[in-house]
């Protein structure tokens, strides 16, 4: 059903290595249907990379974040994470996924669960972390995005950005190698979007693998090291960032420039 | 006229009507024909305090292994219609159309009467023990639709955002969508518990021994021995007694949730 | 109506003096069914009860109509307070306590009750039930007379109906029923079930009517059955029901 | 060894444990006692045709009355609980909470006979139409509530922009809330449907002339003269074949509604 | 209960005046429960003008705009519409809002009616036109914000953008005097805003009477006649753009703007 790949598990053994890119998506196809989504992808993401993805709604941006830790399942195509390739029915996907943070638009915390429960829960039940450690570490990160003093406060308790600053933190109490954005400011009210703008600025000087889907131009320019632009389910243009969003090349790109700055 | 005014003038005359027609309905019944065949003072005290101390505790006891037994089967069937596993679908699909759509009285006759022919067993606790299960297999088909509903009810988001954490789906379901889901069931669910509270009268198709009746056996005895219908009328009563707090919890959930939101 | 100048020659049923529910016809309410007292044949209401009530009616010259109610209405006496029908003939055991709420009729049958086991028990006799179980129609003569005479071990169950009873002794729930006989001796007919026991009790059937205000119905009623036991009907319909 | 092995296995395991329990049953079922009393052929061929004729459409009948009148007398109790003139809403909410406290078996009775009594009235239909009255108000309270869910889950903007455009509260009700609302409860509205299909049963505790029996009264009957339990299976067929064409609806609608979303 | 001032519509009489503000409001206050929302607010705006509202989130915009036409019950304070005291209890409220246009953030098309029904539905039960009439309005409407071809979509087959124009079109068959919007593109994908805002400058273009709830800046920079900065339920700062945007005196104003620009 799904076409496998050995190949780059093969060349390059599990587990990281230095000279793998963090991310490798190689001719991705997403069918829902009879709607064509992914129309065959080529994409990678090198470690420490920062790529921002852009383009219209529906081009098939959050589908391509959420094939690359198979919260959707690929109709065809390899996807090689870390060396790993996630498309083999072999792989232990929950031991791959403690490798790759997510953080959706929806913040999706855990409504029943305090901040620090939100973020001790999954080191210890797939980390295997012990009670102790597991809060250490969620305290660590919680002072990393400035709500330390939230750990015991429940979800509905706090903002839209305090939320947002949780999830984000959430993810890194699983120590990943690389972080997924997808839309992370969209669901916040215009004065809370720079929060969690700085938070994940800090991240990325601090050499984190990041993959982000936003709309946010000015995050795109300042951080990005490379600009992806998506439409209709194929990568109509990439490069560094002035390139891209300074001087377009596509005439697609162009149009939809002109209507988000 | 003034729109206003006009408005007031309306809502009198509703008023007016409203309160003649309670007046006909209070003014037009006889009530001293009905007190002696439904409120003899004799009869009603001979009742006590058996009728609360054997009938009222029955009801409540056979309330509960009911509905213990119906949620503990009701989860099992719910999980099963949600398992990808086609013949666990079918069978939960199957067993749950075919107890709904059954009238509880013939069901609870059918395993009082069918199940120890056909077996050749005699189900633990007699006649009454053989239509608890019946009950039990009734309120199950129903609850596992509400704890269907409930598991669906949890944003999708949940079990994303706790399998891209790398969650087992076991763990996902019992750490964060079960609690929540229960949650959110609440009220429909203690709405099951006020219906089995009086489905429990259904339980005498089963046969009863003078120690096991519930309130409406006791209130049919009392009826026949003093031809008169007072029994039903004290029964009626304290089956208020037991589902009226019931019935206000779950209003009170009901608000708390809407405030929630 | 005009039936009552036929039963004039009582004068206290004089025309005018029974107040029916539907005038010119006797409407009698039973819980159908209960063979051989009450049941349904060929979409008529037919059985011991029935055929009675059909002979006092005629004899008072009035319209017969049955009324199949439900077991609690009857039992309650409410279809009778309601005004749903004038008599209730549906096996009904005279007691005291009752009477303070009905009128009953002379009594038009001497229960006999009797025990129902399955071939081969072996329960013989009413002292066997000790540590068993046994079935009996709830408000019966049967389950009084359990009641009192089983020893204090013996589980007594009650049912709603016969039907009830009767699948559950072939589910094995209870190990005998004691029910009226004549109901007792339609379960024998395939064979699987036998009559450990009978029993006669001091208790009998009569018809029900409203407490109050029945009074002349009530000695109509009687003034019927006696004839009809005077003149050999009775017995005749008695026969027809009861003896082989 | 691997998790997705693992998890194959234990799959399998599950399904080998299954297929035993499914096995065991239909093995150690003694399906020669049970035939003779459960689906003897001459007592099934003796019901035909007037269990259909008479019986099944009686039942039908029945419930179209009741769920009928229940709707009208639903929605009626519906506006009244939410009407901001207090007496009405205490009106309401005492009837619905009275009429869902008590067992249908009970209230059935009582409208058969304390009706009557009472207003020294005969319902048209005689008992059975007196029983009916009890089933309509024990479904109308139900259903009020219902209708109401429906109501409330119209989203609030619907209300303010009709107002907002003009529209008077009334007209505001008809054109806009109540066809939203009515559509939102089309599938719990049906299960109403169905459980009235089911409660026809306890019209049996009004009594009913030969003409006017419905299935379950017609069944028992059976049972009774023919000492054989026949009769309710085939009721119970019976019931299924008005029942489940209408669940199936239900959850077509169900997920149709979802896919809407 | 609420303090009703009859002066302005005795100073101006009833129906609007050249010389008498658009909107007039004085010492407003509104209280939800114990939470002071809005803390004496005096606002207006004249005929013709187009008033731009800017705040951070909570700071009770959108309760000033729906006090303007009684979708909130203010607590305390006047409100004049046109010369007319819209918080006297005698003022026909469903006649003053057939002539204030409200357009919300989620669009509350009616989505059980084709567009063009929408359009019509409250010029029929309102206006009282004729289908003809209405229909007739409802199209030129329609061709004003382009889209005349989607006369009969139903609101579900429409982009955001679409649904939100349809819902300017709608507020406008009303002929009202003036528009109300409360952060019209606050639910739009970035690429689908330009559509709306356009439409919003050619109705200020031709004169209309706006009041503009945003966080667009440069919207409100371009099209706005006047600024006006709420924080905490009261007016801090207002002027002209330049002026508020471009030199904010207040320090909150400052804070605000530093984040969101
Ligand atoms: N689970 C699904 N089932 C069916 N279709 C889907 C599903 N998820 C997404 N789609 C469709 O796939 C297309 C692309 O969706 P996707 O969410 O990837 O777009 P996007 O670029 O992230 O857009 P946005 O900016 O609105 O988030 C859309 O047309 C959408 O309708
Ligand atoms: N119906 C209500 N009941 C109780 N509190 C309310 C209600 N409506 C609004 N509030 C409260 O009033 C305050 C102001 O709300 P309002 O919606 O007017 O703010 P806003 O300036 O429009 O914010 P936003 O930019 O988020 O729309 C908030 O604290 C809110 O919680
Ligand atoms: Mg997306
Ligand atoms: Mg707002």
């Amino acid at each position: 059903m799904i076409p496998v790949s050995h190949t780059a598990s093969e060349e390059t053994g599990r587990g990281p290595t230095a000279a793998a890119p963090a991310i490798e998506v190689r001719e991705l196809c997403k069918t829902f249907g009879t709607n064509a989504v992914l129309k065959g992808i080529d994409f990678h993401v090198d470690q420490g990379e920062v790529v921002c993805v852009i383009g219209p709604s529906g081009s098939g941006k959050s589908t391509l974040l959420r094939c690359v830790n198979r919260l959707e399942e690929p109709t065809s195509g390899t996807i090689v994470v870390e060396g790993i390739d996630i498309t083999d029915s072999e792989t232990d996907l929950d031991a791959v996924r403690t490798r790759i943070g997510i953080v959706f638009q929806q913040f999706n915390l855990f409504p029943h669960l305090t901040v620090l429960q939100n973020l001790t829960l999954a080191q210890r039940r797939a980390k295997k972390r012990g009670k102790r450690e597991a809060a250490e570490v969620a305290r660590k990160n919680l002072e990393k995005v400035g709500l330390s003093e939230k750990a015991d406060a429940f979800p509905t308790q706090l903002s839209g950005g305090q939320q947002q600053r949780v999830a984000i933190a959430r993810a890194l109490s699983m120590d990943p190698d690389m972080m997924l954005f997808d839309e992370p400011t969209s669901a916040l009210d215009p004065e809370l979007v720079g929060d969690v703008l700085e938070v994940m600025k800090q991240l990325a000087r601090e050499g984190m693998t990041m993959m982000v889907v936003t709309h946010e131009m000015g995050f795109a320019r300042e951080v990005g090291d490379r600009v992806v632009f998506m439409d209709g389910g194929v990568v109509v243009e990439q490069g560094v960032p002035e390139d891209v969003l300074g001087n377009p090349q596509h005439e697609r790109t162009q149009l939809f420039l002109s209507k988000v700055l | 006229m003034k729109r206003s005014t006009r408005r007031h003038l309306v809502q009198g005359v509703l008023y007016v009507v409203f309160i003649a027609v309670v007046l006909f309905v209070v003014l037009s019944a006889d009530w001293g024909r009905i007190q002696p065949y439904f409120f003899n003072l004799d009869v009603a005290a001979s009742l006590f305090p058996e009728i609360v101390l054997t009938a009222a505790k029955n009801t409540v006891i056979y309330t509960l292994i009911a509905f213990v037994g119906g949620v503990l089967l009701g989860l099992l069937l719910a999980l099963m219609k949600l398992s990808p596993v086609l013949p666990y679908r079918w069978l939960a699909t199957g067993y749950i159309e075919l107890f709904r759509g059954l009238p509880a009285l013939l069901v609870i006759f059918g395993f009082a009467y069918a199940l120890p022919i056909a077996l050749s067993w005699q189900p633990p606790g007699g006649s009454t023990g053989a239509g608890l299960i019946g009950l039990i297999i009734v309120s199950s088909a129903y609850i596992a639709e509400t704890i269907r509903a409930g598991i669906e009810a949890v944003p999708k988001g949940q079990m994303e955002a706790a399998r891209s954490l790398g969650l087992t789906p076991l763990w996902t379901m019992i750490t964060v969508i079960l609690p929540q889901a229960f949650r959110i069931i609440t009220p429909p669910l203690t709405n099951e518990l006020v219906i089995i509270i009086k489905d429990t009268s259904l339980l005498f198709i089963a046969g009863m021994a003078l120690g096991d009746r519930e309130l409406t056996v006791f209130a049919r005895d009392g009826l026949t021995s003093t031809a008169n219908a007072t029994p039903l009328v004290i029964a009626a009563l304290l089956y208020l007694v037991i589902t009226l707090p019931l019935t206000q919890l779950v209003a009170k959930l009901e608000r708390h949730n809407k405030r929630g939101r | 109506g005009g039936g009552s100048d036929d039963a004039g020659a009582d004068p206290s049923a004089g025309a005018g003096g029974l107040d029916l529910v539907s005038e010119g016809s006797l409407t009698v309410c039973s819980d159908v069914p209960y063979p051989p007292f009450e049941f349904e044949e060929n979409g008529e209401y037919t059985g011991f009860d029935m055929d009675l009530m059909k002979e006092v009616a005629k004899g008072m010259d009035l319209e017969f109509t049955v009324q199949d109610v439900g077991f609690d209405g009857l039992q309650s006496g409410a279809v009778l307070a309601a005004g749903q029908c004038d008599v209730g003939a549906s096996a009904v055991t005279i007691t005291e306590e009752r009477q303070a709420s009905l009128a009953f009729s002379d009594p038009y049958y001497d229960s006999l009750q009797s025990l129902l086991v399955p071939e081969g028990s072996d329960i013989a006799s009413i002292d066997d039930l000790g540590k068993k179980r046994v079935g009996v129609q709830q408000g019966t003569t049967g389950e009084t007379y359990t009641r009192e005479n089983a020893p204090e071990d013996t589980e007594v169950v009650s049912f709603p109906s016969d039907a009830e009873m009767y699948a559950s002794i072939q589910a094995g729930g209870v190990d005998a029923l004691l029910q009226d006989l004549p109901v007792n001796i339609g379960h024998t007919e395939d064979g699987a079930f036998t009559l450990a026991e009978e029993y006669p009790t001091d208790e009998q059937y009569g018809f029900i009517m409203k407490k109050d205000g029945t009074e002349d119905l009530v000695a109509a009623v009687n003034e019927q059955l006696t004839a009809m036991r005077d003149n050999g009907r009775y017995q005749e319909i008695y026969d027809s029901y009861f003896t082989e």
